[in-house]
């Protein structure tokens, strides 16, 4: 019942609006007074498919311009684009609207009544209080009212008599609303089968002249106002409109279309090439490592220089500072620092000497202590494990630049070792360094970063070079392998930049289109 | 048993993750796994906070070395903690946002956090100085390299670039200071900054890949742990 | 404490107590002092930074210690209202989303992936969480290791894939330039080939060393080969372009730091001295 | 006054540059406290009493320039404001001049950040531009601010697909639908220009990698100097344009301000900052000179010996 009665408004006020729309193009048509021009020639070939590489609820529409389009009478300003809804659509669309409504009047009333009650409270002890007041009651539009404190509170005690009476019923109302919402859903598909009956031709948008298409895309929740439903016949019209909306081309119909969801994105098989390249390499040349293969890695000064920082230090019998950077744990820059990490501290529990490791991030902070406390596992010095070396400074940057500026000053490390990811800080922690004489290797992918490293630290990692690192220092076979791979990778890229740069060369784009990644 | 599970799922949901990338349907899935770690980030917050409280009240108790100062660092936590999250002094209820101006919260971020960390960043301005005077030496090849090209860039940023080389006739004027510092920008410097992006990305490719396929398991710590 | 820190420590004292009362004098209005205080507070701080320029000092001592204090705390407040608040209670709890007065989200219709309306999705990560505080129990702290692999795990699949598109595929079709620039014929090319900068020639110049510097700088980052001959000779090359590179961007940095210190001095000079208009 | 003020400093630096010259002819280091001495008097002295020059718009400032300046009239421009307090100096001038020239095109701008302390600058940006050049200008129809969420790249994975999801109201909690400024606003794509004020993480570069690239909208960006090197390679390709450190801003104020008289009268924040910035420059390129000296004349004592 409550359906039909909402159709039954909706129709009306739609009746109501087209009608009005009209009365209005006459009223403020802008060329009404020049001669009238003859409608444009519409738009050929109009074709609609279901939208490529996305999840649905979404259609494309395309079409050869209209003949009157930058030629012929060259008249059309732009396409105007329609769609068939049935009046279901509106019905959701009201129940929607009622729903959300109802919800945000009960959470404006259980804000509202504490407010009032207090204003209420406040008024009664001192009617003075009327000026400070938070909260403004109702008053009659009349240019001479003058708001007295009794009329305030008369207004305030009628606020929450009627608060208390309508927040528990429009409460009870929701779910009865949420019920029908459903219903109406249900009945979507039916709605749209019934085409082209208790329906109507709505206008979507509008194309700028010239183009050639058009793509309505939905909301994929069904509750949502524009929600296109998958797998149901959808229909469409494009008309080439004029300067004067009211002269436009005959419409032109497409339909029935349906959209669906694609299983695989095909704009970005480039990608995918990749991928597949990478996981071969990585496992052939792993596989190859672990027969034994032996594989030559060429030497990298800052990871040599590692050892002997870690043996200064025992030396001079000062600690060993170790900063995983700003990146959180998501970043592979600082996964990377971790497996780096791990092999530092089983050095350094190898020596039994000392290391701090500062954090900036809770979660960093948390897998570092794992790491470290299983290097001195591995090394076989559980008890020498200290936790509070590695601990939480702060997550806000300065911050904790200053705390380890303080902690360089303080604790004189012997060695400063940054690997992660840098940010402003580099050269800040990089020059208290220096000062405080430490020895300081850098490792790091931030590229703006690295030339204050390089000009700072004795040794630096230049990008790449710190994903390397742990490969270098866990000389695992399977890891040496990794780093194979990641050579033949470049080979393979040098060798395409080559073949894509001689094809632009000699005017042949067919191979640089290859590697268009769309979407 | 205790380093499988996790192993596994390391792999299980990179694999997805990748996956995901590929097919539209699943698209909605990289975003909620992204805002799956912002909470959890928001746990580990505690996490971090509780750390920095036991170490400084260790320090407090122990009465190590600027003990003192612990006192400081925690009277400022706790007071910007009960400030934040009680949302003290905010303007309106609980909806109003925690940093809405006159709330005790932005009061203290203004006038606390706000100068010590502009201040502790405006220091490099000195550093740079020092760094360059310390480090820009003609020492070898690569130094000299460095040297000469900083040293362009330098002058091109100021108007005496232009002052000094603004005679340089038309055919060669690609030598002049501001147009050859642009150039450097966007041709040497263009060159190297996408060798290291292509770099990188190599690199973070193949971590990535070492993770997934459980190769690199640094991170999970020990079985023994 | 020395008498000479004493007296030091006084007189800072006494310097910044009256420059509040000046600053209140000059202030004026209801909240003067209060202002005043926040300026000279502000002012204060900025001066306790700056001394660490000088050397380690109690001044810094205390505003590092301060700062780690708040910072710390700003965050979590941050990231609870924000986070947890903001993106979680919607999604998980209509009566708490009544409670904090956020829009409640998660209900109606609203399905997720798998089915599972989003209150149940938005289950997963607050158990991980939960998990990830098992390490305050020495017993269960092992159990932490789930929400790292599953943190780890996820990003490592969409980095790889992120940096595959964006910092890889795009960043080669991108060294697809054409090494010549069009050809209008010989007399034409002899006729463009000026050192201009908009001259022909140092087009093509520019575009040959964009590719050979890319060529170059990669070579540099081989492992599995010998730096010699040829080889090394191009990475070499390689080194030299990335440290142009290197030396460009410290010297386009300096800009940069310069601004914030002047934006710092602004501060003390207006807002504090109030010596500049 | 000024000018007495500014030769007097400028002499004492050119003075005190000059005789450490020669002490480092003399084999004598320079002591960093010293260093620092300098560099803040060359800072203090043109602040105090002012310097501006002028400056031409270098190609990929035009860019953008360009860019705005050619959208049709009230084409949606997403701004974020990606950084904080700290960077502010370098980054609000550039904020303040871009969204000036945004609103002075008409276009819609809306307005978000994925850095906590981005708010608050917003509001500066706010108050003294919006509400103070453009009075007639109203939220939620020709602007509007989303606010911030919390997730760096996680926000932007999100509405790269779908905006409502993560921003579900505005910054004062009125709902999305009933924004009139957000009509036809699904995800990023609807934009027609997406410019990304900051210089930290996130920023520009995310901006670029997960929405500018895979949805293909014009993607700009005004960053502190430190990144500006990192992002040419982005430019044309995947960025439409750069405004790099304070010079790319006062760059753009001049430009702008030259050609919309309408707005002669506005603040110059950028400019005057290139009057520390270029004594400051010249500072450094002395001591670099000297440190070479330096290096050279104890090198050859080795030699001797």
């Amino acid at each position: 019942m409550r359906h039909k009665l909402k159709l039954v408004l909706v129709l009306v006020l739609c009746a109501w609006t087209t009608a009005a729309a009209q009365t209005d193009t006459v009223l403020i048509d802008p060329v009404s007074a020049a001669p009238v021009l003859p409608p444009p020639l519409p738009v050929t070939n109009l074709q609609a498919q279901d939208t490529d590489n996305d999840h649905g609820h979404a259609i494309t529409l395309t079409w050869e311009k209209s003949a009157d389009d930058g030629a012929g009478r060259n008249s059309v300003l732009a396409y105007e684009i329609f769609r068939w809804f049935p009046f279901q659509m509106d019905v959701v669309d009201a129940l929607r609207k009622s729903v959300s409504e109802t919800r945000d009047a009960v959470r404006a009333f259980r804000i509202d009544l504490p407010r009032a009650e207090h204003a209420l409270r406040e008024l009664r002890e001192d009617p003075g209080k009327l000026r400070t007041l938070r909260f403004n009651v109702a008053r009659p539009d009349d240019s001479t009212f003058q708001l007295t404190a009794d009329y305030a509170i008369r207004a305030l005690e009628d606020t929450i008599a009627f608060i208390r009476e309508h927040g528990p019923i429009l409460k009870n109302r929701i779910k009865p609303l949420q019920q029908d919402l459903e219903k109406a859903l249900a009945e979507l598909p039916q709605a749209y089968a019934d085409y082209p009956r208790d329906g109507e031709w709505r206008s979507l948008g509008k194309a700028l002249v010239g183009s050639t298409s058009y793509t309505n895309t939905g909301a994929k929740e069904s509750t949502d106002k524009d929600f296109i439903p998958d797998y149901t016949d959808l229909y469409y019209r494009v008309e080439a409109i004029t300067v004067d909306e009211s002269i436009r081309s005959e419409a032109v119909t497409v339909g029935p279309v349906q959209s669906r969801g694609q299983w695989f994105h095909a704009g970005r098989v480039p990608v995918l090439g990749f991928v597949l390249m990478f996981f071969v390499f990585t496992l052939t040349f792993v596989q190859m490592a672990k027969k034994g293969a032996n594989l030559y890695v060429r030497p990298l000064s800052g990871i040599e220089a590692v050892d002997d920082a870690i043996g200064r230090a025992t030396e001079m019998g000062r600690p060993i500072l170790y900063l995983l950077g700003l990146g959180d744990a998501t970043q592979v820059s600082t996964i990377a620092s971790f497996s780096v990490l791990g092999r530092v501290a089983k050095r350094v529990a190898e020596y039994q000497t000392s290391i701090i490791v500062p954090c900036y991030d809770p979660v960093v902070m948390a897998v570092a202590q794992e790491v470290v406390k299983s290097s001195y596992l591995d090394a076989g010095r559980s008890d020498d494990y200290k936790q509070e070396s590695v601990f939480f400074v702060t997550n806000y940057q300065f911050a904790y630049v200053a705390a380890v500026n303080g902690i360089m000053l303080r604790e004189r490390p012997a060695t400063n070792i940054y690997m992660g990811k840098f940010m402003a800080e580099s050269l800040l922690l990089a020059e208290t360094g220096t000062l405080a004489g430490s020895i300081q290797i850098a490792g790091t992918d931030e590229i703006a970063q690295i030339p204050f490293f390089i000009v700072a630290c004795d040794y630096t990692l230049i990008g790449e070079e710190l994903y390397a690192a742990s490969a270098y220092l866990g000389r695992e076979p399977v890891l040496l392998g990794s780093l194979k791979a990641q050579d033949w990778a470049k080979v393979v890229i040098m060798a395409v930049a080559l073949i894509g740069m001689l094809g632009t060369a000699l005017g042949w784009p067919a191979f640089a289109q290859l590697l268009q990644v769309t979407g | 048993m205790r380093r499988e599970i996790p192993l596994v799922i390391t792999i299980f949901v990179g694999f997805l993750a990748i996956v995901s990338f590929f097919s539209p349907p699943l698209e909605g899935l990289g975003e909620d796994f992204t805002l799956f770690f912002d909470i959890i980030a928001v746990f580990a917050f505690f996490l971090g906070g509780g750390n920095l409280v036991r170490i400084h009240a260790n320090k407090l108790i122990k009465r190590k070395t600027d003990w003192v100062y612990s006192i400081v660092t925690l009277v400022g936590f706790f007071g910007m903690l009960s400030a934040g999250l009680f949302k003290i002094g905010n303007p309106g209820d609980i909806s109003t946002s925690v940093t809405a101006p006159g709330s005790l919260f932005s009061v203290l971020y203004f006038n606390l956090n706000l100068p010590l960390g502009s201040t502790m960043y405006a220091l490099l301005a000195f550093y740079v100085a020092s760094a360059s005077y310390r480090a820009f030496r003609a020492k070898n090849r690569e130094a000299t390299v460095l040297l000469v090209a900083a040293f362009v860039i330098l002058l091109g940023s100021t108007p005496f670039g232009t002052l000094l080389t603004s005679w340089i006739p038309h055919p060669l004027d690609i030598l002049q200071i501001p147009n050859l510092a642009v150039w450097i920008m966007s041709s040497p410097n263009l060159a190297g900054q996408r060798a290291i992006m292509i770099g990188v990305g190599l690199g973070v490719v193949s971590m990535s890949l070492r993770l997934i396929l459980g190769i690199e398991r640094t991170y999970l710590g020990d079985d023994r742990g | 404490m020395s008498r000479l820190a004493v007296v030091v420590f006084v007189l800072i004292c006494a310097a910044f107590a009256l420059s509040w009362a000046v600053r209140a004098g000059v202030t004026g209005g209801d909240h003067a002092l209060r202002e005043a205080f926040l300026v000279t507070l502000s002012a204060f701080m900025t001066l306790a930074i700056m001394s660490f320029m000088y050397r380690d000092n109690p001044y810094y001592k205390f505003a590092e210690h301060l700062f780690v204090g708040i910072s710390a705390a700003y965050w979590m407040c941050v990231g609870f209202w924000s986070t947890i608040v903001g993106n979680l209670v919607p999604r998980i709890s209509e009566n708490l989303s009544e409670f904090f007065k956020v829009p409640y989200s998660g209900g109606g219709l609203d399905f997720d992936l798998f089915f599972l309306p989003y209150r149940y999705f938005y289950m997963i990560p607050i158990v991980l969480g939960i998990l990830l505080l098992m390490r305050l129990v020495p017993k269960a702290g092992w159990l932490s290791r789930w929400p790292l692999a599953f943190i780890v795990g996820t990003f490592a699949g969409l980095n790889l894939i992120r940096y595959l598109q964006s910092d890889f595929v795009n960043q080669i079709s991108a060294t697809f330039v054409p090494l010549f620039v069009e050809w209008h014929g010989f007399g034409d090319f002899i006729g463009q080939l000026s050192l201009a900068a908009d001259g022909q020639f140092v087009a093509m110049m520019t575009n040959l060393i964009i590719f050979l510097g890319v060529l170059c700088g990669l070579i540099y980052f081989f492992f599995s080969k010998e730096h010699t001959g040829w080889f090394g000779g191009a990475s070499r090359l390689g080194i030299w372009i990335l440290m142009i590179t290197f030396g460009a961007s410290f010297g386009y940095t300096v800009m940069g730091r310069i601004s914030l210190l002047v934006g710092r001095l602004t501060f003390l000079f207006r807002d504090w001295l109030g010596i500049m208009s | 006054m000024g000018n007495l003020g500014i030769i007097i400093a400028l002499a004492l630096i050119g003075g005190g540059l000059l005789w450490l010259l020669i002490r480092a002819i003399r084999g004598k280091e320079v002591n960093r406290r010293l260093i620092f001495v300098f560099i803040l008097v060359s800072v203090a002295a043109p602040i105090l009493f002012t310097i501006t020059f002028e400056m031409k718009p270098t190609p990929i400032v035009q860019a953008l320039y360009d860019k705005i300046e050619n959208l049709p009239e009230g084409s949606k421009v997403l701004l974020s404001f990606d950084f904080d307090p700290p960077m502010a100096p370098e980054v609000q001038p550039m904020a303040d001049v871009v969204s000036r020239h945004v609103l002075a095109k008409k276009h819609k701008a809306i307005f978000m950040t994925l850095w906590a302390t981005g708010q608050a600058q917003f509001n500066i940006t706010l108050e003294e531009v919006i509400r103070r050049d453009f009075p007639e200008a109203r939220d939620g129809v020709d602007y509007v601010d989303l606010g911030y969420k919390a997730g760096n790249e996680g926000v932007l994975n999100v509405i790269r697909t779908d905006f409502k999801k993560m921003f579900p109201t505005d910054v004062n909690t009125v709902p999305w639908d009933s924004l009139p400024i957000l009509n036809g606003v699904r995800s990023c794509s609807d934009f027609d220009l997406i410019i990304s004020l900051g210089g930290g993480k996130p920023g520009v570069k995310e901006w670029v990698l997960f929405v500018g690239d895979p949805t293909r909208v014009p993607t700009a960006g005004g960053v502190a100097a430190v990144v500006a090197p990192m992002l040419y390679p982005y430019y044309p390709g995947q960025m439409c344009g750069l405004l790099g450190g304070i010079k790319g801003a006062a760059e753009y104020e001049n430009y702008f301000r030259d050609n919309h008289p309408r707005y002669a009268g506005m603040t110059t924040p950028a400019m005057l900052m290139m009057g520390p910035q270029t004594v400051a420059h010249v500072v450094i390129l002395a001591f670099i000179v000297i440190g070479n000296v330096l290096y050279f004349v104890t090198r050859r004592k080795e030699v001797k010996r």
